[in-house]
């Protein structure tokens, strides 16, 4: 595996309000790997997905994605619609179950005998195959979580972003959940995760940022997996899940 | 006290009743309302006792009123007259007609655009009448119906360069902001008289008739005659009081 | 006073008898509001969002103005108007005083603030999530917009009611500007006043029960077009 | 035409020199449109939940009715409440016609079909775990219907800020109950269609002036008062 | 430990749409006890909840406190006012954290000064002491969990219902949740709980009762916790977790 850098950030800065919620010099995304990252709550975990995905375009510093300066005025189309974004609190739009899932491709003007098809693939790899017709809000919090999965993974992005996916799944689809990206990185896919969960994370992390009040207190690239290392030195009990 | 009269929007527009009640008022300690509306609006309002006193022009109208027995002791108070407007051009040659009924004439064979009020209300009566005496049914496109109060309706006929039948009073109103003129005025048969008709109370049992009886004695009094006499706009006088002979008004 | 029962059989009669002149007030009403609401909804739709989402300067003093216009009397479009479109105005070659596009011209001002206005309220209250999942789906700008157009259907078209029965209701602005000509701009609504102004409370009243049943056939309509079963749902 | 230079100008004097009928009809105005603002929120915010959170029957029909009832023309209200106030009415011995109270009556239902499908539609489109989560905290039906008002504040503040709107700018119902009766019952719109029917443009436009200043003011006031910040941050 | 029933559901069944989502003859909470409510993503868990803490009256079938039958018809303010829940997705009202925090309270027109001192208290237990002030809306996903866990808390309830509450916490902040319970429970607190993690159930449980499709599978009482005999043939890969 090579560690090329996919994404980078450059003195990034974010303020809400009177707080800055977000400080960082340096930052990469390593290609075709696990990028976990992990932090109290509160940390800034989530603004920094947002920022690295392109949906907060609202900050200061800079973001490169292959080397090439992101330009923020832009709408960066192209680029976002190489990305996929599972959120921590999943929002699903007025409708079916289907129709949620099928959105991203319907934006990009898929035909839709290929987006019946592929819904219905990724419908039953989920287990929500039942589901498809049932009215979004009317979903339990597990079905919801499975049907942002679905909607996430539906586009094969270049880069998937996880912040804390696995909320409200049963233990059946965590397995499949995490099985299926093993799989799926094989395949030239790069995952930024954001997590608590120490069994993930021991399964799958090529690389662990921690972040602690919107610093970053260690970026550590694992190829042999130790904990011990990791966590020396470092007071956050954030570090013992590791 | 609340005496409570109801009128036609052209007599409030006038301006007349603001230099002619206050003396009343003063006079009886009583505060007068003055509802203006359409002509059959304020008669449908004496009807219901919503008034204690209508003062409106529209003779026939008030007549039946009378008969019907929801007002007594009506009394003429003053007159008007009404004047027929044209565009400055003339483009039907009214001008050079004498009578109104002649007027109309030459309107419908010319086949030049009229404007009617449509609405009712005293003018529209009149014009109505007018049409009737020079044997004409008005109807194709060059007559329209406005359906709105004197003022919007002279407005309309400025803008579309047609004729209209209009008491004095609004015209010289709109004098300054409209091209039309007077094309055809001073025939008698176009004089607008204007009634007061206090509500009947035997039939409306808690109207104020005292007052209602003492505001139509000052109207018909030589005081209100003599406002009414003496009151004038835009240089011009718009009504001439009707009660009493002209000898025994003062200046 | 018995204007009830005599209003509603005349109402009837009028109806039953399929009274021309009164067809053709009816027709000329709807042509003029579905048009005024169609015209003004397709310029508030896009304002409403740009005011409720985008950050700019003047955004609290546009929001207040905005407020401000829901009290916009008709009496003001009809004068403003009427100084534009009269034939010393500087749109009087266009012969629009008197006219139903005249009428129409008057009425999409009228009613843009409170469309607007309330759409930007709906929109104010949407999830900020909706956003944030869209672009993370890929979508582009125009397809936000209509994401988000499509999240707030109901609330939109509930706006889009309320603008509809403002203008369909309205007599200022008609009568201003349409001038209430028998047969050319006469709507229920004008007419209305005019029986009024005769004394003829009860004939106005059966124009005015007409009118209602109007609405309530296009609200009807309208409610099972926008998937009455989910609003019904809710 | 110049109206306009003409009518601001008219506007200052009236401002300028506190014109004492000016103040009058102002502070009638006033009082008529917040007296009938406020009785008819009072009356449409628990109707309107009750309409929006209840389920029953006839709610589709009482829905579709709300909608209708939105195109309530002025006229209408004038002659219904007329035809119960004058002296024949069933309520004549009240005396109320011709006197604001009168005014207020009428506007007050003009504007509930308004407030309270605004209010509803506000409502429907609050997240259903607010009453879940009001219902296992403890709230008595009485505190869940408090809770949900401040949830729901700046969509109501917003449907009643449409109303007052509404009757600040009406005409055909203060026209009708209250009969313009200078000193009494002038309004500033009464007296801008009298001063539009006397020709005399400026001199009423001068009057929309005035009133638009108001309903700024009175929105500003608004928007200070419901927390400006908050709002202004969504 | 007694094992007395604090609340008894008897012949329930809740029907949404076309499908029957709950379906069951017997269920108990005991009191005193951490009752834990296990199954997959849309087995019913949250549905069977609402309709223990008296959320949801509107289903077929009795409810039992303390032996006596509770009218759906009414409100039961005074038992509800017993009862808190952590709901799965937690919704928090417009204001700042504090007025979150404090509502339940407010509810029962406790005084102000007490209102103060017991939400501080909480606060600091919880660590969010410093988001006191800030705007609910604009809390990280663990700040809105954690908010939701002190407003559940404030009251002291009875019985505290929690439906996956450790959902997007950090790790700190469970071992806080889950040492706080054990603590509260003796005392006399009831605890139903629905969760997904294998420790904690391991830690705390002393009942589980499993769902599938709306019915109950299995209820085991544990004393000396015994996974292997629990989970012996039943086929559902839930019970792996147990
Ligand atoms: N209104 C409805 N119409 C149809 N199905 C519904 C409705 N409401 C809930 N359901 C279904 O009922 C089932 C049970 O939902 P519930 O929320 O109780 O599940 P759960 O066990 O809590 O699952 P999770 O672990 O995912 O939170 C789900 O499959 C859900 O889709
Ligand atoms: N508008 C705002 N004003 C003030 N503080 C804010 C605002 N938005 C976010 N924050 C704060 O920024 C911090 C970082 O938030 P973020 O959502 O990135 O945390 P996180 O690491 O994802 O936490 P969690 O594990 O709880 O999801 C939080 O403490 C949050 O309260
Ligand atoms: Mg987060
Ligand atoms: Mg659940």
């Amino acid at each position: 595996m090579q560690e090329d850098k996919i994404i980078e950030l450059k003195n990034i800065e974010k303020i809400c309000g009177d707080r800055k919620i977000l400080n960082i010099d340096n930052f990469a995304v390593l290609k075709n790997k696990f990028n976990f990252i992990i932090g109290g709550n509160g940390s800034g975990k989530t603004s920094l997905l947002n920022i690295l995905c392109l949906v907060d375009q609202d900050y200061q510093g800079h973001l490169y994605y292959k080397g090439q300066k992101i330009n923020k005025e832009q709408q960066n189309l192209e680029l976002r619609r190489k990305f996929s974004v599972i959120w921590q609190d999943p929002y699903l739009y007025r409708g079916d179950v289907f129709y949620n899932i099928a959105l991203p491709l319907k934006l990009r003007n898929i035909n839709q005998n290929l987006i019946n098809k592929k819904v219905k693939e990724i419908a039953a790899r989920l287990e929500i195959q039942n589901l498809l017709e049932q009215s979004a809000h009317t979903l339990s919090g597990g079905e919801r979580q499975k049907t942002s999965i679905a909607r996430a993974l539906i586009t094969e992005p270049e880069i998937l972003f996880v912040d804390e996916a696995t909320t409200n799944l049963d233990e059946e689809s965590i397995q499949f959940f995490n099985s299926h990206f093993a799989d799926l990185v094989t395949d030239e896919m790069t995952v930024v995760m954001v997590s608590h969960d120490r069994r993930q994370i021991k399964q799958l992390a090529d690389q662990i940022t921690l972040l602690k009040n919107g610093e970053i207190k260690t970026t550590k690239k694992l190829n042999n997996f130790n904990f011990e290392l990791f966590g020396a030195g470092i007071e956050s009990p954030i570090v013992e899940i590791v | 006290e609340v005496l409570t009269m109801a009128t036609t929007t052209s007599t409030e527009n006038s301006g007349l009743l603001e230099e002619l009640l206050p003396p009343f008022e003063e006079k009886f300690e009583v505060r007068v309302d003055v509802v203006a509306v359409g002509t059959g609006a304020a008669i449908e309002l004496g009807r219901n006792g919503d008034a204690d006193i209508i003062f409106v022009h529209a003779r026939e109208a008030e007549n039946e009123f009378v008969a019907n027995g929801y007002g007594v002791n009506r009394r003429d108070v003053m007159y008007n007259d009404f004047v027929i407007l044209g565009p400055p051009s003339d483009p039907a040659g009214i001008k050079e007609t004498e009578t109104a009924v002649e007027a109309f004439q030459k309107i419908e064979s010319e086949g030049a655009e009229f404007i009617s009020r449509g609405d009712d209300s005293g003018t529209n009566k009149k014009e109505l009448s007018l049409w009737d005496n020079a044997g004409i049914t008005p109807d194709g496109s060059w007559y329209l119906e406005s359906g709105q109060g004197m003022g919007p309706s002279i407005n309309m006929a400025n803008e579309r360069q047609a004729y209209i039948l209009a008491d004095r009073g609004t015209y010289l109103a709109y004098s300054g902001d409209i091209e039309l003129e007077i094309v055809n005025s001073g025939d008698p048969v176009l004089f607008n008289p204007y009634g007061i008709i206090p509500i009947n109370p035997a039939y409306h049992r808690h109207v104020n008739y005292q007052l209602a009886m003492a505001l139509t004695g000052y109207l018909t009094s030589q005081q209100g005659q003599n406002i009414i006499n003496n009151y004038q706009r835009y240089d011009e006088q718009l009504f001439y009081p009707s009660a009493i002979e002209a000898e025994n008004l003062e200046e | 006073m018995d204007y009830y029962t005599d209003a509603i059989f005349r109402a009837l009669e009028l109806i039953i008898t399929l009274d021309s002149e009164v067809i053709q007030i009816v027709t000329t009403s709807l042509k003029i509001s579905i048009s005024s609401t169609f015209i003004a909804s397709i310029i508030s739709i896009p304002l409403a969002i740009v005011i409720a989402r985008n950050k700019f300067k003047t955004k609290k003093f546009i929001n207040i103005i905005l407020n401000t216009l829901l009290s916009l009397p008709t009496v003001v479009v009809g004068i403003f108007v009427y100084s534009l479109i009269s034939r010393r105005g500087i749109m009087g070659e266009l012969d629009l005083l008197f006219t139903p596009t005249g009428i129409i011209f008057g009425q999409v001002l009228l009613i843009i603030p409170l469309i607007t206005a309330l759409i930007r309220n709906v929109i104010f209250s949407m999830d900020e999530k909706l956003y944030k999942t869209a672009v993370s789906m890929g979508a582009s700008r125009r397809q936000k917009f209509k994401l988000l157009i499509s999240e707030a259907r109901y609330g939109i078209i509930g706006a889009v009611i309320a603008g509809f029965g403002r203008v369909l209701g309205e007599i200022g602005v008609s009568m201003m500007l349409g001038g209430n000509i028998k047969g050319v701009t006469r709507t229920i609504t004008t007419a209305m006043s005019l029986e009024t102004n005769k004394g003829r409370f009860a004939f106005a009243l059966a124009l005015g029960i007409i009118l209602l049943s109007l609405s309530f056939l296009i609200n009807l309509i309208t409610y099972y077009l926008q998937e009455g079963k989910n609003y019904a749902r809710r």
